[in-house]
């Protein structure tokens, strides 16, 4: 009876959880904690569930009320979403755990209530977003997590979180209100909202400038919340001055949340016959990501933060997996929906190392890390095998994204992005490799002591697996790779 | 009678060297050596010894009747060699020497080219040893120049080789057909062979070697060449002129000398000369001369190499105008080497003049008149020389020179040699009967007495009208050596300093790429912001009035000033949005061109 | 600087933008598109299926209150960041 | 040609007037350097597109989608008005939370100059 | 704050009424213009101007951060019950049909979307009032 | 030709991860710690003898570990080729953890934990690389040797070796990059990767396509470090001599020309290599980086320079070989991958010794060394004279094959390529043995003893193995030659 609950209760579950960490929470703050990380712990088995169900009977439908759509509300789990949901709860979960003792210094301790409530919010609105199969519902979920990510970058004791949520808020709210406008031109020319039904009611109407319009709005608005080169602006500070965990959170959930919007926009709503096909204008929208590609791993070389490092490369990773849906082919698309899942792991391990560091030893700079492997071996160690991923060298999973897109891009016969993946390899050698050599290979200055720093099990744990995640997708890839080809199946099908 | 290669009894003999000391190891090389003669002596033709190796049967032993006489003179002379340098002490000379003498007895009874250019090589190598054994000031010098022409001459050699093994699939040593791969093969044999221009290295390292190490020296390498060029090259016209020129050239080279050993050098040239003319001709006589006078040389020629030796060992001495006046102080060595000038000089009942007048001979047989013309002439100039020679050494008056009689070893070496030159000289029926082609040869007829007595009468005509002319002078007569020596310098000068020049440049280049690079991604935006900003100032010049142009160009050098900004800085929503908007334009543009 | 650089950017948006609104069904036009799909049935059957006559509230929380459900979770959130944000020295 | 915009303005004025709308509260945001009057600024655009929604919504001679029974009236499209009704919740929940930062700000660096708080945050540690 | 008779007068008389119409607005959503939201904000309207009018502890008073917050809770457990409850019946979230309460289809539907409205204010007025709060507490020491 | 299915190659690639790991945990105790590393070596060794009958027979032994992408397998396969490479590393990694041992306890370094990981990770790879089926699993092992040999390029941390670190990534991820894009590319036209003996390049694309794809093969194997891809290698000298013996002689730069040779032979196939005019190509290069780097090696002063500089050019001697397309060309390729590591590593056991026994790393320092130290300096003789392709060391018996190869392909450009090198080589090497041998001591050096036992065994057991070498190379390399020259021209032995 419950397997085709599945859907709803994927979003369900996190709001009754939420409002349960808020009462747990009031009765005894150290409640939430336990309750948060048990929540996501079913949570996570659930979204495994659909994935299941999904995998066994192909897409679920779920009509909400009962109401048939386009007249209600449908909720739609296809291989994309299942997918994406079972990447983002997971990391949901691990960088919960991993909260435990990161916010120790980072938040006031009478916040954590709130704050571990508006984590569960973050992860309705991303569990709401990877369900929904239909475009308004799609821009309420988005604003719940939007909304719970501002503030929680802002949650911190840091002041520059602040200005980074703030600014955070009104690029996000522009982007929220751009995809609006979308949604409106849509409903203009169609009268629905349903995704299916907008993809079945768009072709005659191809032509129509209502359409383009639309198609701008929600490109420009998706690329505002993916930071995609040159719209990122709002991205490096959000994720360098956010407590570490909601860095974690950010960089992977919530970044993997809008490159999942715009494949769903972009292939469901719009479909291949309008992007490629009738208007060309993914070649562009390729060339916008190819450049932030570079862009964002060249402006990551001149930082010396390494959460803003991360952040830059983020930027550049997006770009990177935007680069892959851009080229549009079925093998390029391969790739790009697989580095989802390999950009996840390897940056909410980063991410998690850095937060760590701060953690342990209070660094952030980059030239403060010398001898770093020493006092924290597990923590380098993990970054070292999540920076050789992102550099894309074997076995790690960075390889195996690399590998597609690069075919896919020969296959398209794009050369220059070709070059630009390519060379994407080497610049992130030099920004990743210059903080390994730091840590692995000076030695630490002789006024810090030499005291090997234990970072505490629920930090270590989360980036432990990320990291060993990492390493067993290059030879497990086959299994994300079942679910992505029939993902891609779906979204080229369309064609 | 077990048959084994004799090249392969010195070669691991050597190995056990270092483990022995005194009295045991003199005993040792001795024992060694003889071995290697007996293991040479039982041979037959027709014995074989083969190893498999590379997927080839290498023909280790391949015995008739050439390789057998060069091999019993290679064995007999490696004793003599051995003996000589019994006071030697340093474990490497002896080690080389060994392996020097088996090389030259691998050369001559190797069946295949393969073995043949390895014992080719070891032969290099263990010269150069020898040569820098020597000690003096530029004996370095002259080994690295011995060992580099070598290599080259042994990688023309291994390309000979490889093109008639790829042309014929066979390794026999054999006669080479006309082609690219004759000429390596005459190049690789001419380097060792001292043919001119390529001689360079005999009289320039010879005289540089340790004093034991000459002896050997001055045998192996050339008559080597020399058996291998009657292997390959018999009847070759061409080969037979050079050596008319090599005697020629040799012995007025050797005119001019000044240090004794260098003067006999250029003799090896001048000597070798007569039996690569021999060889050239081909005629049974020619052949046979040729090999004969191989045979001789090396009594001979290594007599005087062991005489000189025993002078510069006892007085420390090389030069002509330093010695004299050691005839009543070394008799005994100057006896042996009286006998071996007498010999070289081609005198009747030495051993010289029996193979000398087979090879004029032959030359006079095929009407080569011009060569046999160059032959005598040779003659006359060997005589002329040696007559210089044993004077300033022995004979001149000079009482500075505190010396004694070289230890027992060597003189028993000289003895021993000096007795077979004057064996071979009197009884010339011994070397015919082992000689590879039978000839019916007389020497002691009166046509050749007279020859004889002329060249005698000529030298010595000469020598009484322009003695002053061979009066020895300190100066070094400069040889094609320097030539080369400055060439190659100039060749390896230039190509490293091109090489010098293209890699600095390169990495110039690459230094700058990097620090452009640097520069760049300090800031990469602000870095973006000056270099568009450097683009578009004459825009700016040319549209803009000109007070705003300027304030536009402060601005720039400002910002050029500042920079690196701060990489971290934070970006304002204001400036967010604005690329937002300009975004909305330029896909409004995008859709407005493809649409 | 900035603002003039807002005001071109904003103003040829606008300008472009005015040109493709040109395409737009004209100000209460009956047989606008989105009249005609979704919305006859609301107005039809609505109130029928929902016993609700008022249609807007039918579809708020019948038809749609998927996204109703949505929209308290966002003012929710919005309540807990601003205790988040502000609230100091009690319980949460 | 005059004409056609003519008419074109006076069928779609109300697409035009939210596009207005839209971008005064565009440039407001951008070239404001109080943080407030972003938010402002942030909410005439949004207003500017419920103005959209509801101008989409509108049927001539229409009125409330409240049904009357037994009347035979036109009605307003009701969908558009559900979601701006959504969407004007989630605009009053981002102003306040906008609205909170902007105290958070202004209590933590005592300003809400933006071009001073981003030379405030710039600044290296 | 300076006391001002007036407003508190004023305020004094106008909660009961505010709250009056904030009740009706939400009961009547299904039939009359109106519903959940519109009628949660009245409601809170109600409780900001008290404290606008007696001060922030009046409100304090009035409406404890306990209520509020079990409120704010309290609203959203109710639409989310009823959705689960239509699970438990047997439809799928938020089928009001097949409730089994002894009426038709449209009355069972038009009773659940009351509740859900009631659950809205609920949610909306204890939040609204929250926030107020919040936004209005000045920081200690300041 | 069997395939034989079988769990040993992969065995031989997890001996020494398993090894790394273990050293890993044991890295608080010495002992145990470098006992792990012999143990592995002993035992990789004899897994990788325990192939080499089924080799030997013409069989190969293939592995498939995990299909890593649809079509894609990591797998392995031992052909003869592989065993050659595989052996020299496994053999050659005994003596170097010996030596390893004596040196660095010598010089009391730091860090040997990571150091000896590091290690048994290179050779993993380095085996892998060998054994490796297709390009994909030859590019993975391929990238985890540059990484693993990082960390023993920079072991001793200064900014020098740091720097040396960073300009030996930027090359090599750099190449990496390139062999990435190849074989993607070769995979896009040909839908696999598996390397077939007789190519399987033949027929797909057009010609300009294979021709550039060729060259970025041959960038992508900048290990190989032709010229001008060689600067990483004279700088990633600082790194402590048994790893510029082990990696720097026969590991991570025969895994470039291994791979080069794989390309020419196994994925375009002799045949379509020089239908496409890319062996001219390559003989260019080859030829030009062997006289270039012998004239670089010329110069240096530094022992470990010249004999990186020898390297560059010696390795080219590989490519040269390779690069005739005839079978004798290509017999002298193979061999000299064994070969030349044999000779090279004893050089640099011997620069080692040298450094640790008397502190000398510039060949003008070495006056008369030769007579404290006579065996390291008679084992460098050994090493210098194989170099120099003379007797009787094994360098001779590459050079035959190389220049019958040459005249095979009336190559004669590539024959006075061979002897002018073999004229430079002599230009390097035998000075530093005058020096050694010849010259009077300077003062000061009395106390110099012979280097530790544990390191004059490795380097006496290299020198006497190539030795051994030129007097029996039928035992194991040449057969192991023959089968795979009988392999891609199609005649079984």
């Amino acid at each position: 009876m419950i397997s085709e609950h599945l859907p709803i209760l994927a979003v369900i579950l996190p709001l009754v959880g939420a409002l349960t960490v808020l009462l747990a929470g009031w009765a005894e703050r150290r409640y939430c904690y336990p309750v948060a990380v048990a929540v996501l712990t079913i949570q996570f088995g659930l979204s495994l569930a659909i994935l299941r169900e999904v995998l066994r009977g192909g897409t679920i439908h779920y009509y909400l009320g009962d109401w048939a759509p386009p007249w209600g509300i449908e909720l739609v789990v296809d291989h994309l979403s299942a997918y994406v949901l079972v990447i983002l709860v997971f990391l949901s979960l691990l960088s919960c755990i991993y909260a435990k003792r990161s916010i120790g210094g980072e938040i006031d301790p009478q916040k954590t209530v709130a704050f571990y409530v508006m984590f569960l919010l973050l992860v309705v609105g991303v569990c709401g977003i990877t369900v929904t199969g239909d475009i308004f519902n799609l821009y309420v979920f988005l604003e719940i997590s939007s909304i719970a990510a501002y503030t929680l970058v802002a949650s911190g004791r840091e002041k520059k979180g602040l200005l980074a949520g703030f600014n955070y808020l009104i690029m996000g709210t522009i982007s929220a209100c751009f995809i609006l406008i979308g949604i409106g031109h849509l409903y203009v020319v169609t009268g629905t909202l349903n995704m299916a039904d907008l993809a079945r009611l768009l072709p005659p109407l191809y032509d129509s400038t209502i359409i383009h319009v639309a198609f701008i709005f929600f490109i420009v608005g998706l690329s505002i919340k993916t930071a995609l080169f040159p719209l990122h602006t709002w991205l490096p500070d959000a994720y360098s001055h956010a407590p570490s965990a909601i860095s974690v959170l950010i960089s992977t959930v919530i970044s993997k949340m809008g490159i999942y919007a715009t494949i769903r926009i972009l292939f469901s709503v719009f479909t291949v016959g309008f992007i490629v096909d009738h208007l060309p204008i993914l070649e562009f929208f390729a060339w916008v990501a190819a450049i932030a590609v570079i862009a964002g791993s060249v402006i990551a070389i001149a930082q010396t933060d390494l959460k803003r490092m991360l952040a830059y490369s983020s930027v550049s990773q997006m770009g990177y997996i935007m680069l892959g849906i851009g080229i549009a082919n079925s093998v390029a698309m391969t790739g790009g929906v697989l580095h989802i899942l390999n950009h996840a792991l390897i940056k909410g391990c980063l991410f998690m190392v850095a937060g760590a560091i701060i953690y342990r030893v209070g660094l952030r700079k980059i030239d403060d890390f010398k001898g770093l492997a020493g006092r924290m071996p597990y923590t380098c160690a993990a970054f070292f095998i999540a920076a050789i991923s992102m550099i894309g060298l074997p076995p790690t999973v960075g390889f195996m994204s690399k590998w597609y897109l690069t075919l896919g891009a020969i296959e398209a016969g794009e050369w220059f992005f070709v070059v630009v993946i390519l060379a994407s390899t080497l610049l992130n050698a030099i920004y990743f490799w210059r903080v390994l050599e730091y840590a692995y290979f000076r030695h630490a200055d002789a006024e810090t002591p030499e005291l090997e720093s234990r970072v505490p099990v629920s930090m270590l744990l989360p980036m432990l697996v990320l990291a060993a995640g990492c390493v067993v997708f290059f030879f497990a890839v086959s299994i994300p790779l079942g679910i992505i080809d029939a993902a891609v199946a779906d979204l080229l099908g369309g064609a | 009678m077990i048959e084994i290669p004799p090249a392969l009894i010195p070669i691991v003999g050597a190995l056990l060297v270092p483990l022995l000391s005194g009295k045991v190891r003199k005993a040792y090389l001795l024992a060694v050596s003889v071995a290697t003669l007996a293991a040479t002596l039982v041979l037959t033709p027709g014995s074989t010894f083969t190893v498999p190796f590379l997927g080839y049967d290498l023909a280790l032993l391949h015995v008739d009747s050439l390789s057998l006489i060069v091999g019993y003179i290679f064995a007999f002379i490696g004793v003599i060699a051995i003996v000589y340098g019994m006071r030697e002490e340093r474990t490497g000379h002896h080690i080389a020497a060994l392996i020097q003498i088996g090389s030259g007895l691998g050369i001559v009874f190797a069946g295949d080219f393969l073995s043949l250019y390895i014992f080719w090589e070891a032969l290099a190598v263990t010269s150069v040893a020898l040569i820098w054994y020597g000690g003096r000031e530029d004996s370095r010098g002259a080994g690295m120049r011995y060992i580099l022409l070598h290599i080259f001459g042994g990688g023309c050699l291994l390309g000979g080789i490889a093109l008639q093994v790829a042309a014929t699939g066979s390794m026999a040593v054999g006669e080479v057909a006309p082609g690219i791969s004759s000429i390596l093969l005459l190049i690789g044999i001419g380097v060792n062979a001292a043919f001119i221009p390529l001689h360079v290295w005999l009289p320039d390292a010879y005289p540089r070697s340790s004093v034991a190490g000459g002896v050997i020296l001055c045998v192996f390498t050339t008559k080597a060449a020399i058996y291998l060029l009657a292997r390959t090259f018999p009847g070759a016209e061409a080969v037979a002129y050079m050596g008319g020129l090599m005697v020629i050239y040799g012995v007025s080279l050797a005119l001019l000398q000044n240090d004794v050993r260098k003067l006999l050098s250029y003799h090896i040239v001048s000597q070798v000369g007569y039996m690569v003319v021999g060889i050239g001709i081909g005629t049974a006589l020619g052949v046979s001369g040729g090999i004969a006078h191989l045979f001789n040389h090396i009594l001979y020629k290594g007599l005087l190499f062991m005489c000189m030796g025993a002078v510069i060992y006892t007085t420390g001495r090389h030069n002509l105008t330093e010695l004299g006046g050691l005839a009543r102080r070394m008799p005994v060595t100057m006896i042996a080497c009286v006998i071996a000038a007498a010999s070289i000089s081609g005198i009747p009942g030495f051993n010289g003049y029996i193979s000398k007048g087979m090879v004029i001979d032959a030359a006079a047989s095929m009407q080569m008149t011009g060569l046999g013309l160059l032959l005598t002439l040779g003659a006359v100039g060997t005589l002329l020389s040696f007559v210089k020679l044993t004077y300033y050494v022995f004979f001149k008056k000079n009482n500075e020179i505190e010396a004694r009689e070289a230890p027992l070893p060597m003189l028993i070496a000289m003895v021993a040699t000096a007795f077979c030159c004057i064996l071979f000289g009197v009884y010339p029926g011994l070397l015919f009967a082992i000689l590879p082609i039978p000839v019916d040869y007389h020497p002691f007829t009166a046509g050749h007495l007279i020859e004889t007595g002329g060249i005698v009468v000529v030298a010595a005509v000469i020598l009484l009208l322009g003695w002053n002319l061979f009066k020895p002078k300190e100066k070094s007569v400069p040889d094609l050596m320097e030539v080369y020596r400055l060439g190659g310098r100039g060749l390896l000068g230039f190509s490293t300093t091109a090489v010098n020049r293209v890699s600095d440049a390169l990495a110039a280049a690459r230094r700058s790429v990097i620090a452009r690079l640097g520069w760049f991604v300090q800031d990469p935006v602000m870095a973006t912001t000056i270099l568009a900003g450097t683009a578009l100032l004459p825009v700016a010049r040319a549209a803009l009035p000109r007070a705003r142009a300027a304030s536009l160009e402060e601005d720039l050098m400002r910002t050029r000033d500042e920079y690196p900004g701060n990489p971290a800085r934070m970006w304002g929503t204001g400036y967010g949005l604005l690329l937002v908007t300009l975004f909305l334009i330029i896909y409004f543009a995008v859709l407005f061109l493809i649409g | 600087m900035k603002r003039w650089a807002a005001l071109l950017t904003v103003i040829v948006v606008g300008a472009l933008l005015l040109w493709a609104e040109g395409d737009m069904p004209a100000f209460g036009d009956p047989d606008a598109p989105a009249h005609a799909h979704v919305a006859p049935r609301y107005i039809e059957e609505g109130a029928e299926e929902t016993g609700a006559a008022n249609l807007v509230s039918a579809i708020l929380a019948d038809f749609r209150s998927f996204d109703t459900l949505g929209e308290i979770t966002v003012i929710f959130t919005a309540g807990v960041s601003v205790i988040l944000l502000l609230r100091r020295g009690e319980r949460l | 040609m005059i004409e056609d915009l003519v008419v074109a303005f006076l069928t779609r004025y109300n697409y035009y007037m939210a596009v207005i709308i839209m971008l005064i509260g565009l440039y407001a945001m951008i070239a404001k350097s109080n943080l407030i009057k972003k938010v402002i600024g942030l909410n005439i655009f949004q207003t500017a597109i419920y103005l959209f929604y509801i101008s989409i919504a509108d049927v001539e001679g229409g009125t409330a989608p409240i049904l009357v029974p037994g009347t035979d009236v036109v009605y307003v499209n009701p969908l558009p008005h559900v979601l701006i009704l959504t969407a004007i919740v989630v605009g009053v929940s981002i102003t306040a939370v906008a609205y909170a930062l902007a105290i958070r700000i202004y209590q933590s660096y005592g300003t809400i100059e933006e071009d001073e708080l981003l030379e405030l945050g710039s600044e290296r540690r | 704050m300076r006391e001002n008779v007036v407003i508190r007068t004023v305020t004094r008389l106008a909660v009961p009424f505010i709250l009056v119409f904030g009740l009706y607005i939400i009961l009547h959503g299904s039939s009359r213009a109106g519903g959940g939201f519109q009628g949660g904000v009245i409601v809170a309207s109600a409780f900001i101007l008290i404290g606008i009018a007696f001060g922030l502890d009046e409100t304090q008073r009035r409406i404890r951060e306990k209520v509020r917050t079990i409120a704010s809770i309290l609203g959203i457990s109710i639409f989310i019950g009823i959705g689960l409850l239509c699970i438990l019946f047997g439809a799928n979230f938020l089928g009001y049909a097949a409730i089994p309460l002894p009426l038709d289809t449209p009355w069972v539907r038009g009773l659940m979307m009351e509740a859900v409205e009631i659950g809205i204010g609920i949610t909306v007025m204890a939040v609204m009032t929250s926030i107020f709060y919040d936004v209005a507490t000045k920081e200690e020491g300041e | 030709m069997a395939t034989i299915h079988s769990i040993v190659p992969a065995c031989a690639v997890l001996v020494p991860l398993a090894a790394a790991v273990l050293i890993l945990l044991s890295r608080r105790h010495e002992k145990i710690r470098e006992g792990w590393t012999i143990l592995a070596a002993a035992a990789n060794f004899l897994i990788v003898l325990s192939l080499l009958p089924q080799v030997l027979a013409g069989d190969r032994v293939a592995c498939t570990l995990i299909e890593l992408l649809p079509g894609l397998d990591m797998a392995f396969r031992v052909d003869a080729f592989g065993m050659i490479f595989a052996l020299v590393a496994s053999g050659l990694w005994i003596v170097t953890s010996i030596y390893s041992i004596g040196y660095m306890r010598a010089l009391r370094e730091h860090a040997l934990t990571r150091y000896f990981f590091s290690f048994a990770v290179a050779i993993a790879a380095a085996l892998g690389i060998a054994f490796s089926a297709n390009l994909v699993t030859m590019f993975i092992f391929y990238e985890i040797l540059t990484i693993s040999t990082y960390p023993l390029v920079a072991h001793t941390e200064t900014e020098e070796a740091r720097k040396a670190g960073r300009k030996y990534l930027a090359y090599l991820i750099t190449a990496g990059v390139f062999f990435l894009f190849s074989v993607i590319l070769t995979y896009f036209l040909t839908g696999t990767t598996d390397f077939q003996p007789g190519g399987i390049l033949a027929g797909t694309g057009p010609v300009i396509l294979q021709q550039i794809l060729f060259v970025t093969f041959l960038i992508g194997f900048a290990k190989a470090a032709w010229m001008p891809l060689h600067g990483w290698l004279p700088s990633a000298m600082v790194a402590p001599a048994p790893v510029s013996a082990l990696l720097h002689a026969v590991a991570v730069v025969k895994a470039g020309v291994f791979g080069i040779v794989r390309v020419v032979c196994y994925v375009y196939g002799i045949e379509l290599t020089a239908e496409i005019g890319m062996g001219t190509l390559l003989a260019v290069i080859a030829g030009a980086t062997i006289i270039t780097g012998s004239l670089l090696a010329l110069q240096q002063d530094n022992l470990k320079q010249r004999l990186a500089y020898s390297t560059v050019s010696q390795l080219s001697y590989i490519l040269l070989g390779v690069a005739l397309l005839t079978p004798m060309g290509i017999t002298g390729a193979m061999l000299h991958v064994p070969f030349h590591a044999f000779m090279k590593i004893t050089l640099f056991f011997c620069a080692g010794a040298l450094i640790v026994a008397a502190g000398v790393e510039y060949v003008s320092d070495m006056k008369g060394i030769g007579r404290r130290m006579p065996v390291t300096m008679l084992m460098f003789s050994i090493g210098a004279i194989g170099i120099c392709s003379l007797p009787p060391v094994c360098g001779i018996i590459s050079k035959w094959y190389l220049v019958l190869g040459a005249m095979q392909a009336h190559n004669l450009a590539a024959f006075l390529v061979l002897i002018t090198s073999s004229v430079l080589n002599i230009l390097y090497f035998f000075p530093i043995i005058h020096t050694a041998f010849f010259e009077e001591p300077e003062s000061g050096r009395e106390g110099v003893r012979e280097a530790p036992l544990s390191m004059l065994v490795p380097l006496a057991i290299t020198a006497v193995g190539s030795v051994l070498l030129f007097l029996a190379p039928d035992v194991a390399f040449l057969r192991l030659v023959e089968v795979a020259i009988g392999e891609l021209t199609g005649v079984l032995p």
